[in-house]
């Protein structure tokens, strides 16, 4: 099926997601943990924290230290991913990192740090997204203090169209790739990167979907929160 | 992170014969399998043994055979012991525990012959199939050898081999599966208080004298074996470490992969 | 490096419309630009933005090209900071920092198209020219992505072509020059006390409430973009920064690249 | 020579080993060190400590810290052997370290290190039997305290045959090599890898083999160790 | 041009340096900081320091730790140098940073660091005296008690005569190179490294040659550093 | 390691014009030299200086030409200080001693023409012998450099070019040895009190006040030179360092070397 004026490659509309899933407490040993979905693509993230700062010289006496990886398993990508840091997995960590330390109440940790990772298992665009979001989830998941939950998609412009959650010839056709992280509660945009020629005006559409689409995201992560502590409170019913 | 009044406590119910969870000393813990779990792999499989979570993923890719097998394709197994799954793991290249991980279950595959490498020459001496095996850990609550080396065997049943067109693989579109001769399955057996369990779980593994990985095949020999951890075996408890292996795979064979 | 009471003056000051410098919010430093400052470079320029420099250097060698790209050369942007420029950047492998700032100057490059790469290819699917932009940093005193941005925009203009014969590289003979056609420029844009300023010093870097950086071209379309640091945009924030930079971006264009 | 129904390439009967050969006090800068030799296949090990250990978080407060790395030298092996560490070598550096750590007295020396380096100078097949006995007894020339020596052989299975002390043409045509370290005042084995197709019987056969030919290195073991310390009281005495 | 019996490839006599700049003070983070220019080989160093030693165990109780790195700017050479070290960048890094170490008064920063980096922005032989040159006037600039500067040029050995300051062609068809780095007042070499084939007595007249030629690179660094003072000193008069 | 009372009474006695080991300041500590000490290398040595030991091995290895001497073989010198050898030395890749080693030891082979390169190729441009000179040090009871370049030497006169069917080095059977057209000898002098002296021990290297290597051949002319260590050498001095480096030279080649 190939991009008409009215549907995508994949059916979908021009301001439609793919399926999205959103899950909570997936890793027993953590302290946290979160799942995200976007079609193919799934993130898994894990919190540990707080905890002790190593090597001691990076502890912040006024605020948590936050730590964050985004790593792709070897076997989530077409061609296999090498395993080990990557240029391009070492400037996601960075903006992501950026994204959930606005968030987190860093001061209620000092000298400590608090550890988030985040996995992807199957890649078809958004993976950042998905690791953000999974993160975020992961974080509240551990009781992590936060002012809100980061929530993230990305927008695309595709055949000089503007559409929401770019997947698969869209992502490798696209003219350009705009993934965002939001704060519904301060209608602040805490991640932001954009490749790719788009005029001023172009630019406002987009982002304007973008919003409309972390809303949706964001409504996901909630439900799984919601659910993971109503499974709690009955647990405690039960006892 | 586990308190030597914790210890103690394991030690003393395994000193009445059973175990914290309640298991009998050679019994799994539930074995929960999944294959075909992500996407863009040529063959997966989720394993579960109890809280312990491995996702095995195989990439079938184009390189050069080794020149010693020159129409042999290449078979490499690595592990990641990401840090998502335990408080201590850490980031970075694999430390000597995911070496020895990946080397374990390498060996149980390669020396098993469960693949016949031959069939996956492309031109001999000049291209053939490179086989990934990636074993990612999410959740470590002991025993990963076991649930890797099952994950793995899982994996393998699920991959396919993808079209060729000249030197580009058409992802997505398949020649046929990759055939396994037999299933090396690992069983690990590790000795607390003087007995021998199977399938330790975490707070286990930090009480255990020793450790035996046996791989057994479907003929019922062995192909792999590796003692790690410290403590030594008498040479009878590792024949009862044998049989009881034998039993385990044949087991493990039977209910999940169709023997 | 700086007091909580530093900061504080330089909020102070900013909350009552002027910055610590005397500039305005959307004023640069003095900018110098000197081209052909390298010899051993096929092109090279130092930029000076106040008291930041950094010098890029661009080397054009032969290499293979990326296979889903055969017939197009290769462009390839690393940023050196090095620990001369700075008490706070540290001898070996880039860090984050030198990573993001290397990936977004890249991007201005390769996402404007201003290098046409497929007149860079050489003999398809085999050799083609790899354009290697290095930004090596000689002093931080704030942005250095706006001062990377431009010394490579500076640089690549400077560049020219070397002489080939057969595989072998004439240094100093040129066959024309790398022509450029658009001129990438970054500006960015930061929040202080919710004001928004551009081409913040090092001083000012310290007490930014995020950051953003815009990539115009000629056209006054953006091509690239980073949010960075920690801080939010409101969506309004974002536009004025956008205004902001393609006003800053066509004024460096007209005054030091001759559009 | 051929591999007959009675003899092995090399001429040995089954049940024969190469030439053995053990030393200690090798390495004047270390406490102790130690020499072992199975033929071609030679090793050599030496021991610094107790120690404080660096880096600190590594000490435990209950024992020793026991370090121990394997290294062949670039030029011990037919092809050049690429310095550093390889999987292989991080491996073997592993088990050889756990057999070892089971012996060491390592309660003894709460919050230090003990270091062994053991560098391979020549190989013919069983490096870390070499390896391990070489450290066992630079251990014991180093005064550290030890239930027992370990002592370290290999047995193989060659067309169809188990036999002693693979070497040669056996290593590399070879179907099982079955490396083991004993220690003979407990009966008990502290290093064991196995690869290739075995059944249950021939394994026991194995075994047991290898068991007496890990007995016969304890000996030499032994007497290289009563040797130095020998020549230790005569100084003594002449003194 | 060729070289001839009277003259160089470049035009210059054999006894003659190419045009040398020296200057201080460029570089505003640092401590100290300065270039030096043989031709077209330019070097820019800065110092850092006295600091707190990283790692700690680094420090000693009894002098300034000194840290030096050479480094070549990626585009400094004709073929771009890969970035990283080398291992002749770490060899020229060790003997500059020993020949640095022997002027500072190390024992007036007891624990602490000495930071010197130095860039090679542009190479065209000589590049470790360049580096050595500059690194000793930031040092100077930076206050750093010395007892006199290291002034530091090459001689080689090309077509059979004994050349000052090899360039260009001399560099790759010379059959000598022989930097030295040298301190007038005390007519002591720090620095000293030689390659090729040199009988006793060639050497003497290339050694001699090359103190005549330190002498003049050492008033060029005297005369940047009186400069940048004089400045210094009329800004606070204009104060 | 060495406490200052130590190092004090180092210099005292050689203040009397001694040494503690009752040395003249000009005399080598006996030198042990076993060649073929490797069964795996194409060469190998072992000397002992004192108690300083060092195995020196030559793997012969087929490789490509480095592009600007396509016609010649290439010669790599590589040092490991192993952790073995001294409390000092650490584990992990060759740090700046280990280098400064290799590549002295690399230059008096080179420079000094030894070995004709040119002999060594296989086919021009493309397969060429890569000569691997490892030194692996043992035991580290000072000078490690003079003992390195003797068993360098000693070790590439022992060494055998092996036998080449096709591209397979037939490991074991050789075609000839590796010609040796001179004998490169290091002999490095140091200063302690203002007095030159060779061969310094451990202890003595700890007081030192200046090293410097000089690399000497056969017809006594210098083909490499390293002044090492923190401390200076006048002129005069080093012209001294000069002669005492012949005669040693002569002396080592004169009496191992059988020149």
């Amino acid at each position: 099926m190939r991009m008409s004026e009215e549907k995508r490659f994949d059916g979908r509309k021009f301001d439609e997601m793919r399926e999205l899933e959103a899950k909570a407490n997936l890793v027993e040993r953590a302290n946290g943990s979160g799942y995200f979905r976007f079609g193919d693509t799934r993130a898994i993230a894990a919190v540990y924290g707080p905890v002790e700062t190593h090597p001691r010289h990076l502890a912040d006496p006024r605020r948590a230290f936050i730590k964050f990886r985004y790593n792709m398993a070897p076997f989530s990508t077409k061609d296999r991913n090498r395993p080990g840091p990557s240029r391009r997995s070492v400037e996601i960590s960075k903006v992501i990192k950026e994204a959930l330390s606005a968030v987190i109440e860093r001061e209620e940790f000092p000298r400590a740090s608090i550890e988030i990772y985040a996995e992807i298992l199957d890649a078809n665009a958004s993976t950042r997204c998905a690791a953000l979001n999974a993160a975020s989830i992961a974080l509240a998941h551990a009781g992590i203090p936060m002012r809100d939950l980061v929530a993230s998609c990305s927008v695309g412009k595709v055949n000089g169209q503007i559409v929401l959650d770019v997947a698969g010839e869209e992502d490798t056709e696209g003219e350009v790739d705009l993934p965002i992280g939001y704060v519904p509660s301060e209608n602040k945009i805490h991640l932001l990167q954009m490749d790719g020629i788009i005029t001023k005006e172009e630019f406002k559409k987009a982002l304007e979907l973008a919003i409309k689409g972390c809303k949706v995201v964001y409504q996901k992560q909630v439900e799984a929160l919601k659910e993971i502590f109503k499974t709690y409170e009955n647990e405690e019913v039960g006892e | 992170m586990i308190t030597e009044i914790d210890k103690n406590y394991i030690r003393e119910i395994i000193n009445t014969g059973k175990r914290a969870d309640g298991r009998e000393f050679y019994q799994f813990r539930d074995i929960e399998i999944k294959k075909g779990v992500v996407k863009n792999a040529e063959g997966s499989a989720m394993v579960k043994l109890g809280n312990t979570e491995v996702i095995v993923g195989v990439k079938m890719e184009i390189g050069e055979p080794f020149p010693d097998t020159p129409d042999e394709g290449v078979l490499m197994v690595n592990a990641e012991l990401t840090p998502m799954a335990s408080p201590e793991f850490e980031s970075g290249p694999p430390d000597e525990n995911a070496i020895e991980l990946a080397r374990v279950v390498d060996r149980g595959v390669r020396e098993s012959k469960a693949i016949d490498l031959k069939k996956l020459c492309i031109t001999p001496g000049e291209k053939v199939w490179i086989v990934y095996v990636d074993i990612h850990v999410i959740n470590d609550d002991g025993n990963l050898m076991d649930a890797s080396s099952i994950a793995t065997a899982a994996a393998l049943q699920d991959t396919k081999i993808p079209k060729l067109e000249g030197d580009e693989i058409k992802r997505g579109e398949y020649v046929g599966n990759l055939e396994l001769r037999t299933i090396p399955i690992a069983c690990t057996v590790v000795k607390i208080n003087d007995n021998l369990l199977v399938d330790p779980d975490y707070e286990e593994e930090s009480v255990t004298e020793g450790k035996i990985t046996i791989v057994t095949i479907s003929d019922e020999s062995l192909c792999a074996m590796q003692k790690s951890g410290i403590g030594g075996f008498a040479p009878e408890e590792i024949y009862k470490a044998i049989d009881i292996s034998i039993e385990q795979g044949n087991k493990i064979r039977k209910k999940y992969f169709g023997e």
